[in-house]
């Protein structure tokens, strides 16, 4: 580790390595959005950002945004249109990468940012899907981003809804006619979870720098299952922290 | 016409008022002001997120039944008046029919094309699709019900007193939720001759039958961006989540930014908006519309 | 990349090839003149009207179906060599798949939402529902088949290398077109700079990940009209119209006009292009993309 | 009869007359043109024309236009968008009046475009429908303008492009989900159809000056039902023809 960085600097420097170059990104908010420039900084300068308010980029915003619609975002975009345009690229499968938040999730990567308890008299009303559901369903593959406390690595959400792979038997996201091809990472402040090839339920890949797998199981709503190879999380190399900072220099989003 | 007059004609108690549809940027916070003022009551809001308009509606009491994707405050997380009526009736219970953006994009389209529904592939598997009776399964289809607004408050960077608009930036579901709405009422950081609007008019965003009224309104979207002109306040946002934590602490902030406030000029006193207002310009390229 | 070079890789024989999107501007008489001199055979064309470059391929062999609303010459009527195809098989036979201006529409953005069809209250009471298999009746609405083109053609003012794309006037289906396309080729009246076209991000036609080429052909669209740099020709359309009313007229002005002619720079210098040049220019206020 | 005139031109002033103040008009090619021009330079200066290719205007365009999508047309357009927005507006009852141009008519007002004889293979293959089936259905009320000729006026069309009052049976357009009132007139060269309230067959309701109608009768495919108080056109008066002739100075439309 060649320096000190936060927990949400790492989530960012593992997320952009989500990115492959030459991917559309479909780019959500706030830790996604950093992920996205230093993916493009680095490893996938052919890389694409989608934002759903209904822009386009390559090269990530040149000034701080607290929105993707913040004017910095627009200008040298490569379109910028409606949303459902954004959609429609994402409903036929041209969206590689999604990127979703969310205040819980389960085993089997359902996430829920509507409802705790009863949707009929909730007991903490969340602000709903935003894009969340259409990136679930329909991106080839996404990531979502979590603090790691058991209250938000749950056994079963209390509502599903941007559907992970349901109730985790096998073919359940096809069977259900969902497009995308599902969850591939929950990336958390203390490791990260991926799925087996094909869906079913999120096992422990790896744990960040100075966190250990007792720790993480402990932290976890279900009795997490820990891969036979799980390893330490790589920590931001120097050019990812640089470039982290060059695009929260504040540390907005990282440091808070 | 003023921003007080086109709510009192265009925004009765019960109506169905689509606001905030190009998301985060351009959204008109000063007509949301201005209903608050006016004290309406049971309306429906539509939008795909509101970044704390919607919120602060539903705060002072104007709000019935919310039509959305997403109510929140974008930068600070969640809406705590939305909250407290969701969890608590308070102060007044609260419908809320859930959409994705695709679908209340879609719900929009339906209305605009003057067809029941829309057929989509996304909501498959999301539990949106048991609260939500707008939706429906057919088959590996939902079907997503229109929603038609009574009128849609949009705000823009420039129009005439006709109403041709021109908007830019990115525009989310800015001209489905027109089309879609009875009438739409536009309000402008500049009102332009027509030699302005009509100089280009694939800008213009919406037909002028459909507009029933221009006001001119500069500042309107703060704390909202708009291109050109203003950049986001992130500090009022987070201010404004801080203080709406409690009713106590919304209804001071209500009182202060909307209640004793008598209109937006005054508003805009209270704010630095020289620190804001964007001042380095990047003129788009002209397109020639020469014909002879 | 050369039209012939576009035409080659990106229209093999059997495509489904959307032109002509833009209803009677901008239609790429280029692109299918290339298609006739290559021998593209089997297409599928779709397309609003076409203003005879439907006429013209059909007529030299490259069609086997045509899903269209309307294919004539617009100021002149009939489609000669569309009317030998349906009636006597006239160079060969030739499916029709009937549409109005609304259902074609409709069948591009359903492709571009990817859905299997979408519902409109158009058509009812039509024949056309009796002969065209993609549509069909379900209570008081008309589903329309959802139609994939593999490649539009779409004639723009000016494009940069990497394919944003600038069009400005009626834009008719071009959106859908695009977005329904598996790819898209664009052909412009200028290549610029990329500092043109993403000054203006909000005039961008197409998300330039399904921009598969992009071509440099000034004078494209003659005889159809291109805001800004060309009028109609009306007297070319109606020579058309004349010549191609028998067999042997339409050969003889294929050959003259296509056949024997290498490519478009060649074509343009037998049309009085300066007559037809637009000189008048009325360029478009511009907008503000400042940010800070 | 101030000056002389030819058919087309008493058409176009015809059809004008049906355009009212404030009317969103859906205008076709040709006449229709015409008609929406000479209408705003006299008794309807708030009407506005809607364009299928995506056009709205009030002023007509101060050029020759050989098509609806000419530049000229462009130039001063309160509104250059999609089609599909055109349409939308038609749909939700917005249109007030279309034009529609058409090969054959029957006594019901239902308009061919498509296929005279059997449309496997047809005598004859016209254009198709354009925008004429979409007005013919959606707008709240329509005109068409055509030759009165017996081939065209016929008892009944070989195939319906564009649905009048279908088979003239009371509510059938409403029974058949059809959303928009239907024909109102069938302006032809030598008089003008309308319909009675409520639809069903055509009759006629005005003969053209110079015409007679014995002549009319003879001339239409179908017994024609003639009105009780069946009048003579008024013929164009000055400034409608001063208005066609400053739309169309080379008599493109209306002299060859």
């Amino acid at each position: 580790m060649s320096e000190e960085f936060t927990p949400q600097e790492l989530m960012v420097a593992v997320a952009s390595r989500e990115i492959r170059d030459g991917d559309v990104v479909f780019v959500g908010m706030r830790l996604p959005i950093l992920a996205y420039a230093v993916a493009r900084n680095s490893h996938a300068p052919q890389a694409r950002g989608l934002f759903e308010v209904g822009l386009m980029r390559d090269q990530p915003a040149s000034a701080f945004l607290g929105t993707m619609g913040d004017p910095p975002n627009v200008a040298g975009a490569l379109w910028a249109t409606r949303m459902s345009n954004a959609m429609a690229l994402m409903a036929q499968g041209e969206v590689d990468l999604g990127f979703i938040g969310g205040a819980e999730v389960d085993r089997f990567g359902n996430l829920n940012t509507s409802y705790v308890g009863d949707p009929r008299r909730p007991k903490v009303k969340l602000p709903g899907s935003g894009g969340g559901a259409d990136i679930a369903i329909l991106s080839r593959r996404w990531v979502t981003l979590m603090s790691h406390e058991p209250r938000r690595l749950v056994e079963k959400v209390s509502f599903v809804t941007s559907p992970g792979y349901g109730d985790g038997s096998p073919g359940w996201r096809k069977r259900n006619g969902l497009l995308g091809g599902g969850p591939v990472a929950i990336i958390t402040t203390l490791g990260v979870l991926r799925f087996p090839e094909g869906g079913g339920e999120a096992y422990l890949a790896s744990v960040h720098p100075g966190h250990a797998v007792d720790e993480v199981v402990a932290q976890t709503g279900w009795p997490l299952q820990v891969s036979d190879r799980v390893s330490e999380t790589s920590a931001p190399t120097d050019s990812e922290l640089a470039a982290i900072r060059l695009f929260d220099p504040e540390g907005f989003w990282t440091r808070s | 016409m003023s921003m007080a007059q086109a709510i009192e004609r265009f925004v009765p108690d019960g109506s169905t008022v689509a606001l905030g549809v190009a998301l985060e940027p351009l959204i008109p916070f000063a007509a949301g002001h201005e209903i608050i003022r006016q004290q309406r009551r049971n309306l429906e809001l539509v939008g795909p997120i509101s970044d704390s308009l919607f919120d602060q509606l539903i705060g002072a009491g104007c709000v019935r039944r919310v039509t959305a994707a997403w109510v929140g405050n974008v930068s600070e997380g969640l809406a705590h008046c939305y909250r407290r009526a969701c969890e608590q009736e308070v102060p007044r219970a609260l419908e809320v029919r859930d959409h994705s953006n695709f679908s209340i994009s879609l719900a929009l389209w339906a209305a605009a094309w003057n067809v029941p529904s829309l057929p989509t592939r996304t909501l498959l598997g999301s539990d949106i699709l048991r609260t939500n009776p707008d939706l429906s399964t057919v088959d590996d289809l939902v079907e997503v019900k229109a929603v038609r607004p009574d009128v849609a408050i949009v705000h823009v960077q420039r129009a005439d007193e006709l109403g041709r608009a021109h908007a830019w930036g990115p525009l989310g579901i800015s001209e489905e939720a027109g089309l879609a709405a009875g009438r739409i009422v536009i309000s402008c950081e500049e009102l332009v001759d027509a030699s302005v609007t009509l100089s280009d008019p694939n800008r213009i965003l919406f037909p002028e039958t459909k507009v029933a009224a221009v006001v001119h309104e500069p500042g309107c979207a703060h704390p909202s961006p708009v291109q050109g002109f203003f950049k986001r306040d992130h500090a009022f946002h987070r201010d404004y989540a801080d203080r709406s934590r409690t009713v106590e602490g919304f209804d001071a902030w209500l009182r202060e930014w909307v209640l004793d406030v008598p209109d937006r000029g005054e508003y805009l006193k209270r704010v630095d908006a020289e620190a804001l207002r964007i001042k380095q310009h990047r003129p788009s390229v002209p397109s020639d519309f020469g014909y002879e």
